[in-house]
């Protein structure tokens, strides 16, 4: 989805705080947050996939506003309450107000049919594809033309498992992009690499 | 959502945790020990120290090194560290005229294992929305300057693959243990945006 | 800039609220907050473009969680911080509270030197460009291809005018694009129609 | 800023907006009245019922419809509507194969002197976001259906041009009064997510 959280290149935004001697976690919610979302993950109730999906598909202003674990949270009770082991009702009345969830999912994708291999230095282009639900193309390079630097293993197809679809296997490719061809006004001697599925790849025109 | 105030506050983010687990706990889904288990695998077994051992490892021994290079997750494991979110890891060697940095602008991966869970600042949206753009300026602002010639590669954390950065042995270090170099490699070093310094 | 506020195709967002026999204004700051910022600008000290950038250069968690009104209100009065006609501790004062304001402004941008005109019915391509400052180019047509449908007469351009630079006076052109042609999930039989100044446009390769 | 919460709340937008009032008192930079009197215009003079008007001439008068057609701006100022946000109007006219609709997706941009101050949901992220994508089902969700044969022209009002739509005359108001004509003209036929209904 072409959403809030596909942040790459988006200039709205201003300097980097820094903490010194930063915790691991700061509040003791933030790692029971995180372990709940993965008892329904180790249980196979859900991927790690449709976890990152579901945060992305909070309500934007909620997403914007909410801290990491907020966002992880919100996610993975969004899951619970999608797979129907408890209502939200149920979480607003023992939270004792209201509990912001998710917006719900629209369709996933299906990786490509057919295999196109790549190889290592040939030049790529990302395809100039919208998906409604969950994508792992950033859209910077959405359309841009890269050259592949390595290839990963295959891993399940994160368009599919997002959604809890049977994913296909597919390698992903590392694809190093010149930053000044994904941003007119980036940086010289930058390069950026992302690593692709291979069905968010085609042959270079 | 109208473009008006929402009327109420949610409730608070500790108090929406708890009521999860409540929840879960009164479905009995969640086994004795469970969450004591995961805080305690997060902040003690995931750190940088791990990845920090995997560089010293690799400046003093030219086999593992080659290891490293070609097959990043079962050296990762050779020392010990394997593990969620480290299920394939690459190396990435910085060079005199290439430096590597990592980031993940859809939500905020890293190889725990090796990295440790990343600090406030990597999940931040400012780093995630600028570092890819402007690589350089994000990194001097972070005190990190790197002359015009080194050709900066930001590695963005869009599918499994899980990075650490190998940086260049610093001069002056000929003959150290492996224990006093790694303490020249923290997590900052590991992501990228900052070099070892002696 | 590639600002949070260019939502054109964003598709994080839910259902639209409709507010029967809705009032012009909801609150008694609305229309003070609206008035007070033409009052600057009838006195010259900044142009519509300028109010428009200022509420752009919200910080987004900001502009995400603000009411339009909310948003005119600091792109205003971050203008008459910047221009020291005020300063943010006094509006603090005044307010009792905090006061937040916009990020700083970058640099502007400048019309094309040279004047290319496009006559009604052909084919143009929105540029590739990147603006860092103020852009009336909605990310979603960066690169396309549309027609010409009708010419509007010179403005000045808004790149330059965001800024309170001297502005080009140069037409618009109003650019017809084929929905699908912008997003490959778009649905069949739409068009949309995007303004765009001359600076925005370059003939079709 | 950091990924934690906000240590205060800003105080309200009222008093954020007296204070920025106060400010400019103390400067003798408000005429006076001034606010009064922008109000009284904004609630007022800047109405979609002038719109209505200018809708129901062009479908009594061809002549003014032309002059409509090709110079929208003046034959708005001919009905006594000019002003701000209105110096260069163009009437989109509806056919039996295509319907107009406005947006404005950057900010909120609208012909005020014929359209009156947009709506809440015009200025809404969800509106603005969506229905340049999908208008069809942006326009269904608000109520009107209309046919897959006919082509939904979306204008993003991205530079000075304002807009208004001119919808088709319904069947059946052959006759009509100017003034009983104007009735079927809402601000929502206006911008196009509405069609006038007898």
């Amino acid at each position: 989805m072409d959403g809030i959280h596909d942040l790459g290149g988006d200039d709205s935004f201003g300097a980097i705080h820094i903490e010194r001697d930063e915790p691991v976690f700061h509040e003791d919610w933030e790692p029971l947050a995180q372990a709940l979302g993965f008892l329904g993950m180790g249980l196979n109730w859900w991927t790690a996939d449709q976890i990152r999906h579901a945060i992305e598909r909070m309500e934007p202003r909620h997403y914007m506003n909410a801290s990491y674990y907020e966002r992880f949270l919100t996610g993975v009770a969004s899951l619970y309450v999608e797979r129907g082991t408890v209502s939200q009702l149920q979480l607003e009345k023992l939270a004792g107000g209201r509990y912001p969830l998710s917006l719900h999912a629209t369709r996933g994708a299906q990786a490509r049919e057919a295999d196109i291999h790549f190889a290592v230095g040939e030049t790529v282009m990302a395809t100039n594809t919208y998906y409604r639900g969950h994508c792992r193309m950033p859209k910077y390079v959405r359309g841009k033309k890269g050259v592949v630097v390595h290839i990963a293993p295959p891993f399940p197809f994160a368009g599919s498992a997002g959604h809890g679809l049977e994913a296909k296997l597919e390698p992903t490719y590392h694809v190093r992009f010149v930053a000044k061809d994904l941003w007119s006004d980036a940086e010289e001697n930058s390069t950026v690499v992302v690593d692709l599925w291979e069905s968010y790849l085609e042959k270079a025109p | 959502m109208a473009d008006r105030q929402p009327t109420s506050s949610p409730a608070s983010r500790a108090n929406r945790t708890r009521a999860l687990e409540i929840a879960l706990s009164d479905e009995n889904l969640i086994p004795e020990n469970y969450v004591e288990k995961y805080t305690q695998i997060a902040e003690h077994e995931w750190d940088a120290k791990n990845g920090a051992m995997v560089v010293a490892e690799a400046w003093v021994d030219p086999d593992f090194h080659e290891r490293l290079r070609t097959n990043a997750t079962a050296a990762c494991a050779e020392l010990g560290f394997p593990g969620p979110q480290g299920e394939y890891i690459v190396a990435l060697e910085n060079t005199p005229t290439l430096h590597n940095v990592i980031v993940c602008t859809l939500c905020s991966c890293t190889a725990w294992p090796v990295l440790g869970l990343p600090p406030d600042w990597y999940k931040s949206f400012e780093y995630r929305a600028r570092v890819v753009r402007e690589s350089r300026t994000v990194l001097r602002e972070m005190g990190l300057y790197l002359p015009d010639e080194i050709e900066i590669r930001v590695w963005d954390t869009t599918a499994e693959t899980r990075y650490m950065v190998l940086p260049c042995r610093p001069k002056g270090t000929e003959g150290w243990a492996k224990e006093a170099l790694a303490q020249l490699i923290t997590q900052d070093v590991l992501i990228g945006v900052a070099l070892p310094v002696i």
